[in-house]
This record gives structure tokens, sequence and C-alpha cells, in this order.
């Protein structure tokens, strides 16, 4: 097998991949960085963010705001020193990409311009259109090429992690076109895979979005924290789930159900906001838990509009006008236009609830450092705490480029502190790791991998979905199990060496398979409701309620030796000055601020 | 099935290195109703039929670039085309045109990437700005983001070189996605490397190379227009040349 | 990328050099775009034989007809041959075609603002329509002038 | 790592030229056809038809008219040459012979077309 000795290895080559990458390489420029993935650099997934990132910019707004709304979004389950620093940090890196070429959108005096967002109180999405992911990525890629001492390998499919004496110490990859494994020794490795949103049947997610670096991760003994919280974008469209961005509600687009009513003055969010004026933290500008809750009690009450494809509301832009439209949300009209028909200019769009973000992940501290040494996790594949219970839109992009810094900086730092090593037992463990994926081509079984994958989508949905119960919880858990096994029984059909994808999707399902596992076994722990974990059963409906006496903490979720499902253990939550509280929206939280303001002037 | 439900006769261009000497054509009956994209064709056929088939996608929604491909001898994503558009026709899926085939509509896109890279794609300050601190943005105002903005949509699919009959017969062309993203930089406000990247431009490889067919710009996926931003190119290149000739540099 | 085996083997389909516009009618179009500059190029080569046969005359004013003998030959026996006549209405066919596709085309080359303060580019029409004018104007001022010097 | 950077092409002055004579071609040409066309169909009337003596007479002797004759050509050639020059790229032929046989027809052309213009033009003093 081939061997490199690298200082950094960076497995994911999306927003977070890339800033880490030219953080080591700008942090010492003799510092060997190979940033390896699965596809070409802009094909990451980062490319389909639509909205944008927030950071503070604005006279009106604080640091303090950004924190608050952060924390309060994620129901108290953030850790605040962390949330703290990523606030702060966050109009630095967004500067930066500017800085590297990134049209973000501008106001007519040539500064940057900012747009409201779900659940954040003041203005702070620094966006460009609602492409913000697509050109992100394309800048951070565009500027990574300058740096010689980053090495890319370009569609290597990572198998396993190194590892000896406890510490993380290189990965083993496929190389899809060469039919090549590939070992590379890596003084520090980090995880940089992206979400897991592929779990789910419906989704926005792209099909590489599988949750590689959390199995890999977690099948090395390091935990998954918050498992349990997958996100459900409110506005997904009908059918195919894609994305249609929180940023059209930010510009004033409104959700009305079957009888042209704006329900979501029905749930703590009103009173109604006039058409075209939107509100911060009011009506459509909730957070997503609350608006994709929202959708399923009016599905319940039999409030949504029937479509051949399913129940959906509509989202309404038409008031809009065509030039805003298509200066704001060209993306979203040219998507709404070739995959639902529907011209947003002239008509309402179909849109229901798709599952879109993982809040949980590779369990790190605030310096993206993991429990094991050397292993090193960041963007969405990683849990470092700032998201809590519900992530609040246009903070995900914003951390990729911050905790891709701050990684890039922490590892380089290791790197200086270690010497180039290398062992039989990585070699061995290489060579395992080649033998593992080789033996899959011996299986003679007549199992089929698409049936697997969409039996394991459809029980995630229907245990971990929007709402959760004890019961549906069980019988996905079942499911995951047997799913398990028959993945055992996948026969390939072929034995191509060259992009053989056949066999990269069993290696990919296997991790998909061991992150779901996670999540339901993460919720069905958790007895309380909080942020997208949303129950409704427990003695007396207790499990409706929050519940801080016993669950202010996360979940980590342990792979056992031996048993083929995770052990869940609970860790405290870091709370720094921001003490737990009802999380109120709308008028209720005005009323709410309006009372500690009195409380505070007495 | 519903009763509503069609079949297209779907024929794919297959190739296994390890196997055949050259591609050959396997066809497949597929159904499909009026959202059916050329992408979930293929997915019906890689779960139904042959799983051994070998394509690369991923976002679904026409800005990851991956599946590029050409359907009946055009260039296109296959997520973004549909099959309702071929009505009453049979549907030929090949990988795209002019690069080499590596494994069934699997290209071999190195040299496009290498093209990407070379051209110097990030944005080179000038002295004064080059230290700006991160607390600060360069002034640009919509009106100088419009110079650019159209150029930097490109998705690197792939679907301009499949469509350029230049780059077919010189494989050494430039080509027309990097020629654009050079373009793109040169004319950003917040850029002062034009100089560097002229070599490129100004070469024979470069924009010269390009006679103005125009295809790119028909199939581009994201109406990026490529042949406008290489038309640009050579008034850009002429204008240097000129300047060049009054006062040469060296 | 060094001696590992590699499985690779890609395949690089042919290229047919001369023939490969005949796959695409949009390629078909492009060349017969091309080709109209052969016909440009014979309407080139007609006024230079004009101008040739004119050379060739006594060239002072009230010439007898055999002093002007090869220019006379030129006017009638060359473009007022039928098939001559006929080329030449291919060719200005061919040249309003080429107008066409050319001025399809420039707007592409050109990228201009509305105004110093405005977003919007000047349209496409503008610069197609400044063309035809110019067709049109140039058109008009040669066959006048033709018609009236005669 | 250095890197080997691509030669300046001359292609620039053609393409300028080029360009300038695809406007003519697609402006002017087609009226100068007409008038061609026109001038076969009248070239029985030496006297009064479009192109006579008197006519011709008249362009080159004036500086300006045969000069503008003169520009026509020079353009039109290196236009119609360029093209054709590329479009030998097109059937896969690549080689520099093609360029001298396009740019020097042109320039033999717009050198035959100047001498006798202005061979004419001392011929009318």
């Amino acid at each position: 097998m081939e061997k490199y000795q690298f200082d950094v290895a960076i497995v994911g080559a999306g927003g977070t991949g890339l800033r880490a990458a030219i953080a080591v390489a700008q942090a010492d420029p003799k510092l060997r960085v190979a940033l390896i993935s699965k596809v070409y650099p802009m094909r990451s997934h980062t490319v389909a963010a639509e909205g944008g990132a927030a950071g503070v910019v604005r006279d009106d707004d604080s640091y303090q705001k950004h924190f608050e709304d952060t924390v309060a979004g994620g129901d108290w389950l953030c850790e605040q020193d962390v949330v703290e620093k990523f606030v702060r940090q966050a109009p630095e890196e967004l500067y930066q990409l500017e800085h590297w070429g990134c049209p973000w959108s501008r106001k007519p005096n040539g500064d940057v311009n900012v747009r409201r967002f779900g659940g954040m109180k003041v203005p702070r999405t620094w966006f460009a259109a609602d492409k913000s992911g697509f050109h992100m990525l394309h800048t951070l890629y565009q500027t990574s090429v300058q740096f010689p001492s980053i090495q890319r390998f370009d569609e290597h499919f990572v198998l396993d992690l190194l590892e000896e004496d406890g510490e993380c110490k290189g990965v083993v990859c496929y190389d899809l076109q060469n039919g090549a494994f590939r070992q590379i020794n890596a003084k520090a490795v980090f995880l940089a895979t992206g979400g897991a949103g592929r779990c789910y049947l419906f989704n926005t997610n792209g099909g590489i979005v599988t949750g590689d670096g959390m199995a890999l991760a977690y099948r090395h003994g390091v935990p998954l924290r918050d498992m349990e919280f997958v996100q459900y974008h409110p506005t997904g469209l009908l059918g195919c789930g894609l994305l249609m961005t929180e940023g059209c509600r930010g510009e004033g687009g409104v959700l009305y159900n079957k009888d042209g009513y704006r329900y979501l003055q029905d749930y703590g969010l009103g009173p109604e906001t006039p058409v075209g004026q939107p509100k911060n933290k009011y009506m459509e500008l909730g957070p997503r838990d609350r608006l994709s809750q929202a959708f399923w009690n009016e599905s319940k009450k039999g409030r949504t509009i029937k479509y051949p494809l399913g129940e959906a509301v509509h989202l309404d832009l038409t008031h809009l006008g065509e030039k805003y439209l298509h200066e704001r949300l060209p993306l979203i009209c040219e998507l709404a236009m070739t995959y639902s028909g529907v011209d947003p200019v002239k008509a309402p769009v179909p849109v229901r609830p798709v599952v879109h973000y993982t809040m949980g992940g590779i369990e790190t501290d605030g310096n993206t450092a993991t429990r094991m040494p050397g292993l090193y996790a960041g963007g969405e594949c990683a849990s470092v705490g700032i998201h809590g219970a519900n992530r609040l839109g246009s903070n995900s992009l914003v951390e990729t480029i911050v905790f891709g810094k701050i990684g890039g900086d922490a590892m380089a730092e290791r790197a200086h502190s270690l010497k180039d090593f290398d062992s039989p037992e990585l070699a061995r463990q290489a060579e395992a790791a080649q033998k593992r994926a080789l033996d899959l081509f011996d299986v003679k079984g007549t199992e089929s991998m698409s049936k697997i994958r969409h039996e394991m989508g459809q029980s995630m949905e229907e245990g971990v979905g929007i709402y959760r119960e004890e019961e549906s919880m069980k019988k996905t858990i079942e499911t995951l199990k047997t799913l398990q096994n028959r993945i055992k029984n996948v026969g390939l059909t072929d034995r191509g060496r060259v992009f053989n994808t056949e066999w990269m999707n069993l290696i990919e399902l296997g991790y998909t398979l061991d992150v779901a596992q996670c999540m339901v076994h993460s919720a069905i722990n958790r007895k309380e409701s909080r942020g997208s974990h949303q129950r409704l059963d427990g003695p007396d409906g207790a499990y409706k309620q929050r519940d801080d006496v016993n669950f202010l903490k996360h979940s980590l979720a342990f792979k056992q030796e031996g048993a083929d499902e995770p052990r869940i253990e609970l860790s405290p939550v870091k709370i720094t000055t921001f003490q737990p509280a009802k999380r109120v929206y709308g008028a209720e939280a005005e009323a709410a601020e309006a009372a500690k303001k009195a409380k505070e002037a007495k | 099935m519903e009763a509503t439900q069609k079949t297209m006769k779907v024929t794919v261009l297959r190739y296994r290195p390890e196997q055949d000497k050259e591609p050959w054509e396997q066809t497949f009956d597929v159904p499909y109703h009026k959202d059916t994209s050329v992408l979930e064709a293929l997915f019906y056929i890689k779960d139904n039929f042959e799983p051994s088939l070998s394509f690369r996608w991923s976002c679904r929604m026409a800005v990851c670039g991956s599946c590029g491909m050409m359907v009946n001898g055009v260039p296109h994503l296959a997520c973004k085309t549909f099959l309702r558009d071929y009505e009453g026709k049979d549907m030929k899926i090949e990988p795209l045109a002019n690069f080499p085939i590596e494994r069934d509509l699997v290209v071999d896109l190195s040299d496009l990437i290498e093209k990407i890279e070379r051209i110097k794609p990030y944005i080179i300050p000038d002295a004064k700005n080059a230290n700006m601190p991160l607390n600060k943005n360069f002034k640009q105002t919509p009106m100088q983001m419009e110079a650019y903005l159209q150029f930097a949509q490109c998705i690197n699919c792939g679907c301009c070189y499949a469509a350029c009959p230049q780059y077919k017969l010189n494989p050494k062309f430039i080509g027309p996605a990097a020629l654009t993203l050079l373009y793109r930089y040169n004319v950003d406000n917040r850029d002062a490397g034009a100089k560097l990247r002229a070599p490129f431009l100004n070469s024979e490889e470069g924009a010269w190379s390009c006679t103005f067919v125009g295809y790119c710009s028909e199939v581009c996926p994201k109406h990026v227009d490529p042949s406008s931003a290489i038309q640009l190119g050579k008034k850009m290149s002429a204008t240097d040349y000129v300047f060049n000739m009054i006062k040469p540099e060296h | 990328m060094s001696e590992v085996k590699s499985f690779r083997k890609p395949y690089n389909p042919p290229v047919k050099k001369m023939t490969w516009w005949l796959e695409n009618p949009f390629y078909i179009f492009y060349m017969v775009r091309e080709g109209t500059a052969v016909l440009a190029l014979f309407a080139v080569l007609e006024i230079l034989f004009g101008i040739f046969m004119l050379a060739l005359c006594e060239l002072t004013p009230n010439q007898s007809l055999t002093g002007v003998a090869p220019y006379v030959w030129y006017l009638q026996n060359f473009l007022g041959n039928p098939v001559i006549i006929a080329l030449n209405v291919i060719i200005l066919v061919s040249q309003l075609f080429h107008a066409v596709t050319w001025f399809a085309l420039m707007p592409k080359a050109v990228r201009v603002f509305m105004n110093k303060n405005s977003t919007e580019l000047l349209p496409e029409w503008v610069t197609k329509a400044a063309l035809y004018l110019g067709l049109v104007g140039a058109t008009v001022v040669i066959l006048a002038v033709a018609y009236l010097t005669k | 790592m250095r890197q080997f950077l691509p030669t300046r092409s001359d292609e620039p002055m053609y393409w300028l030229m080029f360009g300038a004579g695809g406007m003519v071609a697609s402006m002017v040409l087609p009226a100068i056809m007409v008038v061609l066309i026109a001038a076969g169909l009248t070239s029985g009337d030496l006297q009064n038809g479009f192109l006579n003596l008197g006519q011709v007479y008249g362009i080159f002797s004036n500086w300006f008219l045969s000069l503008c004759v003169f520009g026509v050509i020079f353009l039109l050639s290196f236009y119609a040459l360029h093209r054709m020059h590329h479009s030998s790229h097109d059937f896969g032929i690549h080689s520099k012979l093609t360029w001298y046989i396009a740019y020097g027809s042109a320039a033999a052309i717009s050198f035959i077309s100047l001498g006798l213009q202005l061979l004419m033009y001392v011929k009318f003093f």
C-alpha cells in the first residue's frame, strides 16, 4: 500500500475542511496538509446552503444579542463559553471571506448587507443572494489553490482512522479513480465530513451526506453528542424535499394553510405581522423547530393542503414582486420552477418540513479537539456545542469557517510539537481496513442495498420525526437492528475497482446505519421535550415538557464493544451567564423582555 | 404503479475498464411521471436493474455540478433534465463528451480542474489592500459586483467543455469555464492580479483558441454565458496587446 | 501517482477531426456561419477583378469604346453573366445571414451599464437595434449614392 | 514550483482586423452586392447603367472614395481569410502553412488593390 507522511490530514473538503486547510497553510507553510474528500471540493454539500451566515456588524446589534439568540434558540443546551467565542469570531471570519472574494450582497454604498433570519433578533445574516453556501465554498476552494502545502486527495474515500496508543495517527483511504488504497500518517486528523441527513428518507441533503466522519469517530470510541436533535427545515419543496431557504421568509415570505390563514399565530409566534413587514422572531421568523412542529399540528387538524405528492402548506412570495425576487432569491425561483413547476413570482410554493441538519455530532471541546488526542472535528459532523437542541438558520455556515479556522490553528500547534512517525502497527491497521473493504466483494448474499436504505429512511421518519413516542422509537430500534444484520448479506454484483459506486455506497450505508442508531437511542433516552426533540408521551404526558432537572444535559452515544447498539450517557452542559428560561417568541418574548427590564430597573 | 405512468426506453453507455475493451450500450425500460429527472431515471436503473452502473451525483438541485452528462448528444445536468421533455422519443445517456471515460458515466475531469486552478482563481490584492484588517470590507457597490457576478455562478460541471469543439480539437485550450473564472477575477474591483493572469489569457491556448461557436453558453445549466466572458476577455487581451506594442514592458 | 498498481484504463473516444460538426445541428449552423466568409472572399475577388480590368483601360475622359474594352467586358460579360448574377444573389443572401449571426453575437462582447448608479446592463436589444440601424443606414446611403451618381 | 508561462499570441492584431472586417461584411457588403447585381442587370446600358464608366471614373479619381474601396477590400479580405484559416482548424488541419496562405493571400489582395488604385489615380491626372 502506498504510504504518505503528512502533518495534518483533513477529511472532507467542504467549508470547514477547506477553511481548516487554509488555516494550517497560513499558520506555517512548511506544514504538509492532506485534504481528503470523496468528491471534488466544490461538490461538497456546503454548496447547497442558501440563506446566509450570521455575524454581528450592525450598530444596533451586539455579540450579547447573538449569543442570547443562539443559546435560547438551542433551548439552553449550548456550551455557553463556546457560543461566546463563536459569536466574537464570526464577523472576523466573514470579513476574511469577503477579502478572499466572496460576493456578499451589498448595500448601495458598497458595504456588506445583512438580512433577517429566523430566531435572530436583529438582521445579521450575511448573504450572497440565495447562494451563500455556493459562493462561500467556491471562494474557499479557489483561495485554497494558492497554497502549495495543501495536497488534495480528491475522490478518495476514507475507510478507517489509524490509532495507536489511544492517539489518532492517520487515515486509510481508497482512491476511487485509481482503485488503490493509501495510508496517510498524520500528526493531526480533522474530520469535516458534514452531516447525516441521509439517515432519513426525505431530506434536503445531497447523496454524499452519509455521516461518514461521525461513524468513523464513533467506531473508535469517540462519543457522538446530542444525536437526537435532528432539524426539520420547515420549508422543503414538496416531493423532492429541496430546500426553500429561510431567506424566503426573511425577505418577507409568508406561510398559509388551506384556508389561506397564517396558522403560525396559533402556535405562540403571533400576533400576526402584516404581509410584507417581517418582524424578527415573530411569525414566519420564528425558529425552525417551532415552525416544523406547527406544520405537524396543522396536519393533525386537517388544515394542510393535499397534493398528489403529499401534504403541504403554501409559501407565498408573490407580494415581493418579480424584480426583488430575482435579485434576492434567484435560486429559489429557479428551483421552484424546475422542480415544482411553480413560479414564485406568480403563485405560492407548496412546502413541507423536511430533514435538514444534524445538530449533534462528534463530541469536541471549544477548540475542535475530541477526547482522542490527535483527532479533531468541525462543521456539521461535530458537536462543538453551539447549536444545542435547535440550530438557528445561518449559524451553521459561520460555524464552518469559525471552527475550521480554530481547528486549523489547533492542529498546526499540535503538528509543531510532534515528530514524523511510522510504525508497523499503523501499517497493520491499514492492511486490515483494506482487507475488510475487499472482503465485501466475497459476500454471497441476496440482500438489496437500496431496500435497506429505504427501510432505514422510512423507519427513521416514523420513529424519530418531528414528534416522537416511545412505542414508535422502539420499533425503529428493532428495525435498525435487523438492518445491521441484513447489511452483512448484501452481495455486490461487480468486482471492478475503478469508481465502483456500488461498493462505496455499501460502506457508506454502514456508516449511516451506525449514525441512525445513535440518533434513535439518544432520542429514546431523552425523556423530555427540548428544541427539535419533541415527545408526546410519558406518564400524563410528562415528556411533553422540558425537564431541566434531569435533562439539561448532553447525550453521549458510545460504541459498545461486542454489542450492535450504542450505550447512552449524559454529560453536563456549560452554563456561564445565561440561565435557562422559558423559550418564547413573538409577543410573549416581548412581554418577557419588558418584565426582565422592569425587574432590572428596580 | 399508477395507471398513468409511462415508460421510456433509456439507453446508457456502459464501460467497465477492467472488463471492456470499449464502451457498449445497455437499454432499460424506465417508468416515469412528469417530475422524473434523468438522475432519478438512473437511480431507478441502479436500484432495480444494474447496481453496478456508476455515475456521479450529489445535491439533486443543480448546484454541486456532479452530474453533467450527455443526454441525446447534448450536455446536461442529469438532475435538471426531465424525461417529460423527451416524450415520444428514446433517450440515450452518455458520459460527458471530450473527456476520457473512466467508467460508465464517470469521466476524468482532472484536466478541467487543473485548468481552473492554473489561472490563479483568487483575489490578488494590491499592496495597499494586502493587509486590510478583519473588521472592514472592501467597498464594492452593487454595480461593481454586477460586473463579475454572473461569471461567478459557474458550478464546474464541465458541460461547456463537452460542448466546445475547439477543446475537442485541441485539448490544450484552457476552455470556457476556466477563462470565465479568469475574467471574473480580473473585473472584480478587489483584485489587482490581472497582470499575473494575463499570460494565460493572452496565449494561443487562452482566449485566442476560441472561435465563438457559442455552444458553451447554449448548454450552460447556470446561464453563466462563458462565450461572453471569453469575448470580453479577448477585448481585454487585445487592449493589452496594443498597449504593449506602444510601450513594451521589457 | 506512483509505482503502485492502478486499475485505471480510461477510454478516449476517437475524435472525428473532419466531420465532428455533422453530429449536432448547432455545429452545422456554426460551420455555415463560418462558410459565409468564403463567399465574402469571392465578392472581394470580384471587386478586385473589376479594379484590375478598369486599370487596364485608357483612363482619359471621352474614351473610345476600344480604350475601355476590358472594363466593358467585365461589366457585360462577367457581371452581366446570368451565372454570376445568380451567384451574387447567393452571396447577398449569405452576407445577410452573416449579418444576422454577427449581430446576434455582438451583444455578448458588449457589457455596459445603463448609467453610473445602475446595476442594470444595457439590454441586448439596444445593441442589436443599433447594429441593424447601421446596416439599414449604410445600405440606404450606398444605394442612394450609387443611384444618384450614375 | 516554477510555472512555464505561455507566450503571448499575435492573434489580437488579426482579431481586430477580423472584427472590423466582419462589421463591413455585415453592414456594407449587402449593399455592395446589390450594386454589383444591379450593374450586371443594367450592363447593356453603358451610359446610365449602374457602375457605368462615368461612375467608376468618379469613384477612382476621388481619393476619398478610392480609399474607401481600398478599406473595404483590405478589411474584407483579412476578415474572410482569417475565418477560413480558423475553419481549417475546424477541419482538423493544424499547420502553420494555412497561416501563411491565409494572411499572405489577404496581404497580396490588399497590395494588388492598392497598387492598381494608385496606378489609376496617377493615370487620371
